[in-house]
């Protein structure tokens, strides 16, 4: 799990990034034999190809398409099917799986994928602590039995094998890099073993992927994706409305409401079925944290360790307007954390438990904990009268939602009698200063992996940070052992249906100690064209993304569209002669004009 | 043919602040090598009429009367026809040699622009250096100077490339406009010199404009003492110095003291009061403010220039005062 | 002594390229601050290979000890790398240099034709042309050219779908010879005119001043009683005189349009150094933001120099003694 | 003979750090009521030696002193600048033109704590230049003057200090001629009334001839003939002295002798007699004939010892009274 | 001549004060010659009023999001919104008109910084001479040539966002221009001979500095700081569009930056984007034309053209 900026693998923040959309451009999709392209337009760059270097959302995407893993995860609900492996077995103490391999699978440089790869990818990533393997590889040992058979035996019981999706790079490419420092490597080498493999990246404007032959699947009804880079949200969606691009992630909220109302959109060119938008969920959330002062560090409000004044800011704020107002209804309203993109990990907070927009009654618990306005400037004071209920307010420079969050929650707040000072920080100085503690409340938001664990592993006493050097995850500095019990005991539950139990008892708990409000759980807000394409996958099903989803399978799942124009590059150029001829002529027009003029002034001052 | 001929020029100035007369009704004649001084005190128009002979005068200045130079009137041509007769048939050495070069550009480059705006088409590169070089020569300057930009030069030196970027076209008339003014004695003198040298050897007719009356006595045949725009006295120059019949006249030629004379030792004279503010001239004789002979009718009338015809006086003289000319009869 | 003027000159721009150097490390050390920390928070990162990746991008020990470390870094030409997938910071640098020169050096000369349109206004001082030229200059001016991308983007762009909404060329295009150049012009057409349009007023007023500097000097009437044309004694003597300062502020006007660049590459998603810039500003990727500054001012000292040695050969009195 | 004002002892004024010797061993003597004109070119070293008679240029080397108080240090600086006062070549330039006429000329009556009514010493001072009635011109400001008028203001405000000297740089050299000789009739008068002395520096010598009691000749830092005004101006005995008036063109009669050659350079100041490339007796052979040519060429020499009140520093002069030429001897000239 | 500048003996505060009132009249006659200026001088004292007067007429409570809950959003402009409303529904012309604060309380604070610092430093460098002006005119040159947006830009993303940091930076990136323009004024003002005067007069150097460099250096500063105003105003702009600026006040530069994250130019919302840039073009407008006006008059140097 990651704070949102950073997405990972499985899950995509959407957040402060500048995410990108996707387009879809091709070029003569229509005639036989021409390459079928898809183009997709976001807002963010890969940082690298370097799967052990990169931790960008879009570094997911293309690591997600390049490098197949052991077991695949259902599109529709995240179920863990076979994938490289076609099946595996289990020991008795649940500790050692051992998965057997397709037959004949190859890299996408027709090289044999051997369960060597696979040992030697675990056993590497773990020893090297590659960034983006080790949280799962970190217990983890591999032995290649032969070449379609591997045994990985984990140090301690783990619920979440035997899912292993981790990405299996190949050997003989990345022996070399692995041996020195392998951060840096380029990876620029486009070889892999998912269905699309890296063609070219253009930094700063754009990266391809062409369909990999040897795909176990098969090989892909569309020959490459392109990715393209948008730095101005809005500029992407005239792109997919002009037809520029085929989809596009992480759409400015504004013009995706927009869009989303003209389906199917009015001014269709000759063919268009139109654009459908799409707000996929992720598990991802925005919320308000208050610190919680466990561990001794900082300086935070001592009025926020009386659960009264947390519960009093929660009732205070009105979540339903703040989600219709600020995220534009995109997203989901839920009571707590969202662990999983698996709704099913969500539990059901009881009514009367539940902590709605109800300032009167913010106003009774303050009143009656003694948090009065004594002074009567507005701004209630603590019980002893030493200070005022003034929280710091921190938010992140990087959300465009921070702002209406801000002016809405301090509103709601200094209505009953809570003043707030506003800091902005970029990320980097946040976290920093979550680290010191020296905070009252910020906003900020998680996107989780499919398993809950690590999200819920955040809130243990031990990720309380003690020392600013070295900072952990508990972020609310919030610490409760029954928590911390009820975590060990889902950490090691490998009965699926009692895990899940104990989550909800989890969250439940956290809920109900209002460390976190939980503003509203984001969606993705994505949308692509109907014209040249179908076969358009939410993963998971209904409510998650098409794109950027956790394993991201509607690319393999795409086909083109028979008759699907598209290709307006005949378009462009057209309208591209066109204006160079009237260009040219201006050009020209002016030059005459000027030497015309030149001459028929060159007497007049003599 | 007179080589340049005003014929009761009229030259009024535009400025925001209204009309400003600068030239009032000047007639002056030039024949082939002669040699005449304008002289008068800073603000009197001298200068106007120097670039009034080439059409110069910036835009929206209107000028009456004529300006013919070898009988052809300078303000009925057509520009072509300016610009062929502006250096081949007057040059004009201006006052402020630093600032009347262009700075950026080689001396030399700046003469031989001048030969080859004038030069039938076709004449060859080399020949204009050659020439550009013997110009040089010719005022006293090895050619190598044509290399050189006008900062690297001394002001003297610099006079000197302007006489020979006048001479380039071998114009029949030579304008100085204060040719020596910023100069040190010596240099001046040199000048001086050069110019008078000139003029003798290649028959130029000089029109020589300055405030110093004692440099005109000495180089110029004929003086013109100007005042308020207008000629006021007039005549050989000789005799206009030592014996001025105008009282602005003589006034002026006295602030020029005779080193040996006992009568200016320690007798410092001039004259009372500032030059007229031409936008703003006095009624009647605009000298009479500062005359010391002003009678009641300087007040009202203004006396044109007129023959001086006392017995005695030298011929060709004439001035404008009541108390010269007829009332001396 | 036009060679000790040169080297006087060069000198003076070292000596500004070190104190850019300094100015530039220790700026971005007054915040105490750990990207390390914070960017890899969530990864159960061991400690050690915390420590190796602070190593790596010079955090560890004292300011002086990295001071040293940074510069030694510097002569190997090695800017550090990038927060962002640890991409060396001068790779990313030089893959966003060429976008840039393109755009930059189109629009400056588009902005350039403000010089013509500024020496031509500044000569008929007054005139109708003067007074139209001068009100648009003014008026462009005071535009912020993000305000004006974003006008023309709204208009072109989205609205009348003229032009592309952004990049240096269509998506996945491989073309090459004529295509990819009438592409690329495509593409760059509107970025650089809106940088154009924001700088060509600044030019136009410079050179219209420089030019009305010139006007009463005596040398042009000089030229004018030689028998000059009017256009000529413009062209041959005053252009020459007011092409000085025009020179040494274009020097700086370089800067500028830099600085314009990176809120107009960001809107026209253009993938050059302003692009970057922004990038790294909102990241906030600050290794890459301190390489990017340090490449933009060693350009922008560069074009000064340029500047100043050009000065020195069109003006004769500079450089003459 | 008066007493002296100013007294000046091998003054010397570098600057380039000392690779401009503008000002080269110049000794000279002023009475009180004396009008002494410095003349010669420009850059010989006339403007520095006055300048640095107020302290405005740094001795390398001499002394001054100004009624037998020495001049440096800045002690005495600021009552030295009472006592001398000092003139403009450019009235305009010298006139603050953001301050009226009245501030003008009370600076000086402020910064030197002047007892009395303020403004009737400024109308009176503007009075006694000629500038009356004075309340006329107390609210002006320079530019609604006249250049001549402009000149009377400086007048009056340095003489409203009643200093004992007046140094006056060129005074009416960018005035119109007309009005010269009244500003020249005014300094005279203030010599002839209140007994001020006046050192001129100009390089007009018909300014001498109408004000001044003696000349200076000065040639490249250095006198080179001194002497009471008739004689130097009517009998000159410097090749230099005779040259210049041969070229003024209100002296009658002399043939002219141009000298050839730019304004001389003080960075480079050639070897023997200072004059001696551009002296018509060596260039002419005549000093060669008459057997003292290396002597100017070789030998610096300053102005001959007191032995007159009309003094030269020419190898042929002396060479033609017979005494030995001198080398180092620093003469002092005596005030006539 | 006036009747009063007749009587005589007046005193000297009576022809110090009839000075200025003269010059301060010369000035304003000069300035009402230009049409142009005038308009501009209307123009800011226009903007600069609405400024002031905003929280008196208008109630900033008025656009806390919290309060505008019931409005419609996005709304292009009518009868109820001139300017029309953002997507929080709140009034756009509101904003503009709070915005106008910020966006020239910046201008000018950071326009008094720069010229201050510029005149310290360039009056020193001018006075003091030698190695004091050596040493403070090459660290001029250093701040003058290192590119000035990307500067102000690293600036200010290191450090905290607020609106003094965005006057901090534009006061440290700005001030080598004035600095520069006060030295070469205080050079050419000392070599003027009335300084020459005064030094023979026997005034000391306090005297120098206070009665003739300063009265004539100032007016250029007063002209220069009219035009620096401008530039700070759309440095604070551009700043505030990079997201730079003080996100909790707003400014013009932070509407535009809002209307941005908000998609408003590619959703055809031109009334949140164009009247910012409007109201930021005018004013730097009338601002440089005023000031170059003001400079014309001023600069002695301009003037005598």
């Amino acid at each position: 799990m990651k704070r949102q900026s950073w997405g990972i693998a499985l899950a995509v923040a959407a957040g402060g990034l500048i995410v990108g959309t996707t387009q879809v451009t091709t070029t003569g999709a229509s005639s036989p034999g021409a390459t079928v392209t898809l183009t997709v337009g976001l807002q963010q760059d890969l940082d690298t190809p370097n799967v052990t270097a990169g931790y960008l959302v879009a570094s997911y995407e293309l690591w997600n398409l390049q490098y197949a893993t052991l077991t695949d995860k259902a599109a529709n609900d995240f179920a863990t099917i076979p994938g490289l492996a076609e099946s595996w077995t289990a020991s008795n103490d649940g500790l050692t799986y051992t998965y057997t391999l397709r037959d004949g699978l190859k890299w996408s440089d027709d090289q044999p994928l051997t369960a060597e790869d696979v040992a030697w990818t675990i056993n590497t990533s773990r020893d090297q602590v590659w960034l983006n393997h080790s949280a799962v590889t970190a217990n983890l040992t591999a032995v290649a039995l032969d070449d379609r058979t591997v045994e990985i035996t984990s140090a301690v019981p783990d619920p979440k094998l035997p899912t292993m999706d981790v990405y299996i790079l190949p050997k003989h490419i990345w022996e070399e890099p692995a041996a020195g420092d392998v951060t840096t490597y380029e990876a620029l080498d486009g070889v892999g073993s998912g269905p699309f493999t890296l063609k070219e990246w253009k930094p700063g404007q754009e990266w391809t992927m062409e369909a990999n032959p040897n795909y176990w699947q098969g090989v892909a009804a569309i020959d490459q994706v392109v990715f393209r880079l948008y730095t101005d949200g809005g500029a992407m969606a005239a792109a997919l409305e002009n037809g520029e691009i085929d989809a596009a992630h992480n759409l400015p909220a504004e013009l995706f409401v927009e869009m989303s109302k003209h389906v199917p959109s009015p001014d269709l060119r000759d063919g268009e079925q139109g654009i459908v938008t799409v707000a996929g969920e992720q598990g991802g959330f925005t919320e308000l944290a208050m610190n919680g002062m466990a561990g001794g560090l900082g300086d935070g409000h001592p009025a926020l360790l009386d659960i009264d004044v947390r519960h009093a800011v929660a009732l205070a704020i009105n979540r339903d307007e703040l989600f219709e107002r600020v995220a534009l209804g995109i997203g989901t309203q839920r009571d707590t954390l969202g662990v999983s993109p698996n709704t099913e990990w969500n539990p059901e907070i009881p009514a009367d438990q539940q902590l709605n927009y109800d300032p009167a009654k913010a106003n009774e618990l303050l009143d009656n904990g003694g948090y009065l306005d004594t002074d009567g400037d507005g701004v209630r004071e603590m019980p002893d009268g030493s200070r005022s209920l003034t929280f710091r307010y921190a938010e992140r420079s990087e959300s465009t939602q921070a702002e209406g969050i801000r002016e809405l929650v301090t509103g709601w707040l200094a209505e009953v009698g809570i003043a707030t000072e506003v800091s902005v920080y970029d990320d980097t100085q946040l976290t920093d200063i979550i680290a010191s503690g020296e905070y009252d409340m910020f906003v900020w938001g998680w996107t989780p992996f499919v398993d809950p664990d690590t999200l819920l592993s955040y809130f243990k006493c031990d990720q309380v940070t003690t020392d600013v050097a070295n900072p952990l995850y508990n972020d609310a500095n919030w610490c409760s052992p029954e928590y911390d019990a009820l975590y060990a005991e889902q950490n090691q539950e490998l009965d699926h249906a009692r895990r899940v139990e104990i989550v909800h008892e989890m969250l439940t708990l956290f809920h109900n100690e209002s460390t976190y409000v939980v503003l509203y759980h984001d969606a993705e807000t994505q949308a692509y064209r109907t014209d040249r394409f179908e076969g358009w996958l939410r993963q998971p099903a209904d409510i998650g993304p098409v794109l950027f989803s956790n394993s991201s399978p509607t690319y393999y799942n795409l086909k083109p569209l028979a008759g699907g124009t598209g290709d307006d590059s005949g378009d462009s150029s057209t309208a591209m002669t066109i204006l160079l001829i009237a260009g040219g002529v201006a050009v020209l027009a002016a030059a005459g004009f000027v030497v015309i003029r030149s001459r028929s002034r060159r007497d007049e001052r003599d | 043919m007179s080589v340049l001929e005003l014929r009761d020029l009229h030259i009024t100035y535009r400025t925001e602040g209204g009309d400003v007369p600068a030239v009032r009704g000047v007639n002056l004649t030039l024949e082939r090598g002669d040699t005449v001084g304008l002289a008068g005190e800073s603000g009197c128009g001298k200068s106007t009429i120097a670039a009034a002979v080439l059409r110069l005068l910036p835009k929206g200045t209107n000028v009456s009367g004529q300006v013919l130079l070898e009988g052809e009137d300078v303000y009925a041509m057509k520009p072509g026809r300016l610009r062929a007769v502006r250096w081949t048939s007057a040059a004009i050495v201006f006052q402020g040699a630093l600032h009347s070069l262009n700075p950026v550009r080689r001396v030399g480059h700046q003469i031989a622009e001048a030969i080859r705006l004038h030069a039938p088409h076709g004449s060859a590169a080399h020949h204009t250096d050659a020439r550009v070089g013997e110009l040089l020569e010719r005022v006293g300057l090895p050619a190598e100077r044509a290399q050189h930009y006008p900062h690297q030069l001394s002001g003297g030196q610099r006079q000197r490339v302007l006489i020979a970027l006048a001479l380039a076209c071998e114009p029949k008339l030579l304008i100085a406009d204060e040719p020596t003014t910023a100069l040190d004695v010596m240099v001046q003198a040199q000048v001086l010199a050069l110019l008078e040298e000139l003029q003798r050897d290649h028959g130029l007719s000089l029109l020589f404009i300055t405030h110093d009356l004692s440099v005109l006595t000495h180089t110029c045949e004929k003086l013109a003492v100007m005042y308020a725009g207008r000629i006021v006295e007039q005549g050989p120059s000789q005799t206009v110095f030592n014996s001025p019949e105008h009282p602005y006249t003589r006034a002026l030629a006295a602030s020029f003291p005779t080193i040996g004379d006992p009568a200016s030792r320690m007798n410092p004279r001039g004259l009372a009061g500032d030059p007229p503010d031409p936008s703003a001239l006095p009624s009647g004789c605009p000298f009479h403010i500062r005359c010391d002979v002003a009678t009641p009718e300087c007040t009202t009338l203004d006396v044109a220039l007129r023959d001086v015809v006392s017995p005695g006086a030298a011929p060709g003289r004439s001035a404008a005062c009541v108390h010269v000319g007829v009332a001396r009869v | 002594m036009r060679a000790g003027f040169v080297i006087r000159k060069c000198i003076g721009a070292i000596s500004t390229l070190a104190f850019v150097v300094v100015f530039n490390f220790f700026l971005f050390r007054i915040v105490n601050r750990d990207p390390v920390n914070s960017m890899f928070r969530g990864r159960n990162l061991k400690p050690e290979k915390l420590a190796e990746l602070r190593r790596k991008f010079n955090l560890d020990g004292s300011k002086w000890d990295q001071f040293v470390a940074y510069l030694r870094q510097l002569l190997h030409g090695d800017l550090g790398y990038s927060l962002k997938g640890f991409r060396p910071v001068a790779t990313v640098i030089g893959e966003t240099l060429w976008p840039t020169v393109l755009l930059v050096g189109t629009s400056t000369f588009l902005a350039m034709i403000g010089i013509t349109i500024g020496y031509r206004a500044g000569w008929r001082r007054g005139s109708k042309f003067d007074t139209t030229a001068t009100s648009l200059s003014m008026l462009t001016y005071s535009m912020p050219e993000f305000w004006i991308g974003m006008v023309f983007l709204g208009l072109f762009s989205a609205k009348l779908g003229w032009f592309p909404v952004g990049g240096l060329e269509d998506p996945g295009s491989h073309a090459t010879g004529l295509t990819k150049w009438l592409d690329q012009l495509h593409h760059m057409l509107l970025p650089a005119t809106v940088l154009g349009l924001a700088y060509v007023g600044e030019y136009m007023i410079v050179a219209r001043s420089a030019m009305i500097e010139t006007l009463n000097e005596d040398y042009l009437q000089l030229a004018r009683a030689k028998g000059m044309r009017d256009d000529e004694v413009r062209r041959r003597h005053a252009v020459p005189n007011a092409r000085l300062p025009v020179v040494s502020l274009s020097a700086i006007n370089f800067g500028f349009i830099f600085g314009g660049a990176i809120a107009v590459e960001s809107i026209f998603s253009w993938p050059g150094i302003g692009q970057a810039t922004y990038l790294a500003v909102r990241g906030p990727d600050l290794p890459m933001l301190q390489g990017l500054f340090l490449l933009i001012s060693a350009g922008v000292i560069l074009a000064n120099l340029v500047a100043d040695v050009l000065y020195g050969k069109l003006d004769p009195r500079v450089a003459g003694r | 003979m008066s007493e002296s004002v100013v007294e000046l002892t091998n003054v010397r004024v570098q600057f380039d750090g000392g690779r401009v010797h503008a000002v080269d061993t110049v000794s000279l003597q002023v009475g009180r009521g004396e009008v002494v004109a410095l003349v010669g070119e420009s850059g010989c070293g006339k403007t520095t030696l006055i300048r640095s008679i107020i302290g405005l240029e740094p001795l390398a080397h001499g002394s001054i002193s100004v009624l037998g108080e020495s001049v440096g240090g800045r002690r005495g600086l600021r009552a030295l600048r009472r006592r001398v006062q000092m003139i403009f070549q450019d009235p305009s330039g010298a006139l603050n033109p953001r301050h009226s006429i009245y501030e003008a000329v009370a600076e000086g009556l402020r910064i030197h704590k002047v007892k009395g009514h303020e403004p009737t010493l400024v109308a009176e001072a503007l009075s006694n230049a000629g500038l009356r009635p004075p309340h006329r011109y107390l609210r002006r400001f320079p530019h609604e003057l006249s250049g001549g008028q402009r000149q009377r203001v400086l007048i009056a405000a340095a003489m409203a200090l009643q200093p004992a000297l007046l140094l006056a740089d060129e005074p009416v050299a960018s005035l119109d001629a007309s009005i010269r000789g009244e500003i020249l009739a005014l300094m005279r008068s203030f010599v002839d009334l209140h007994g001020v002395s006046i050192i001129a520096v100009t390089h007009d010598l018909g300014l001498a001839w109408n004000i001044a009691d003696r000349v200076a000749v000065m040639y490249l830092g250095r006198i080179v003939e001194v002497g009471p005004t008739e004689e130097v101006l009517r009998v000159p005995k410097h090749p230099y002295t005779q040259a210049l008036l041969s070229v003024v063109p209100e002296v009658e009669g002399l043939p002219q002798q141009i000298l050839t050659g730019e304004t001389p350079d003080p960075s480079r100041i050639p070897s023997g007699c200072r004059f001696h490339p551009r002296c018509p007796l060596v260039a002419s052979g005549e000093a060669d004939r008459l057997g003292f040519g290396d002597r100017c060429r070789g030998v610096d020499l300053e102005l001959e010892p007191e032995v007159g009140v009309h003094r030269v520093a020419c190898h042929a002069v002396t060479f033609a009274a017979g005494a030995t030429p001198t080398t180092n001897a620093s003469g002092t000239a005596t005030a006539g | 001549m006036s009747v009063e500048a007749d009587l005589p003996l007046a005193s000297p505060r009576s022809i110090r004060w009839s000075r200025r009132r003269a010059s301060l009249a010369e000035t304003g006659r000069r300035i009402r010659k230009d049409r142009l200026a005038v308009i501009a001088l209307l123009v800011l004292i226009g903007f600069v009023l609405l400024a002031i007067i905003t929280p008196w007429i208008t109630d900033r409570a008025d656009f806390n999001a919290i309060n505008t809950g019931n409005n419609p959003t996005n709304q292009p402009p009518n009868g109820d919104y001139l300017l029309g409303t953002d997507r929080y529904g709140r009034s756009v012309a509101l904003q503009l008109m709070w915005g106008a604060r910020v966006s020239l309380f910046v201008g000018f604070v950071a326009t008094v910084l720069t010229i201050v610092i510029g005149v310290l430093i360039g009056l020193a460098a001018g006075f003091f001479g030698g190695w004091i002006d050596a040493l403070l005119m090459r660290i001029t040159d250093w701040f003058l040539v290192i590119p000035f947006l990307p500067t102000a830009i690293v600036l200010a993303a290191v450090l905290e966002r607020s609106l003094w940091t965005v006057v901090l930076v534009i006061g440290i990136t700005s001030w080598p221009s004035s600095a520069r323009l006060v030295r070469s004024q205080v050079l050419s003002v000392r070599e003027r001979l009335y300084v020459d005067r005064a030094r023979a007069l026997g005034a000391g150097r306090l005297h120098i500095v206070g009665r003739h460099i300063l009265p004539n250096v100032t007016p250029l500063i007063l002209a220069s700081a009219t035009l620096a105003v401008p530039i700070s105003i759309l440095t604070e702009t551009t700043l505030s569009f990079l997201g730079l600026g003080d996100p909790t006040s707003i400014s013009w530069g932070g509407m535009l930056d809002q209307a941005q994250q908000s998609s408003a130019v590619t959703a055809g919302h031109w009334w949140y984007y164009l009247p910012p840039g409007i109201a930021i073009m005018l004013v730097v407008l009338a601002f440089t034309i005023f000031g170059r006006a003001l400079e014309e008059v001023l600069d002695p140097r301009l003037r005598a053209r």
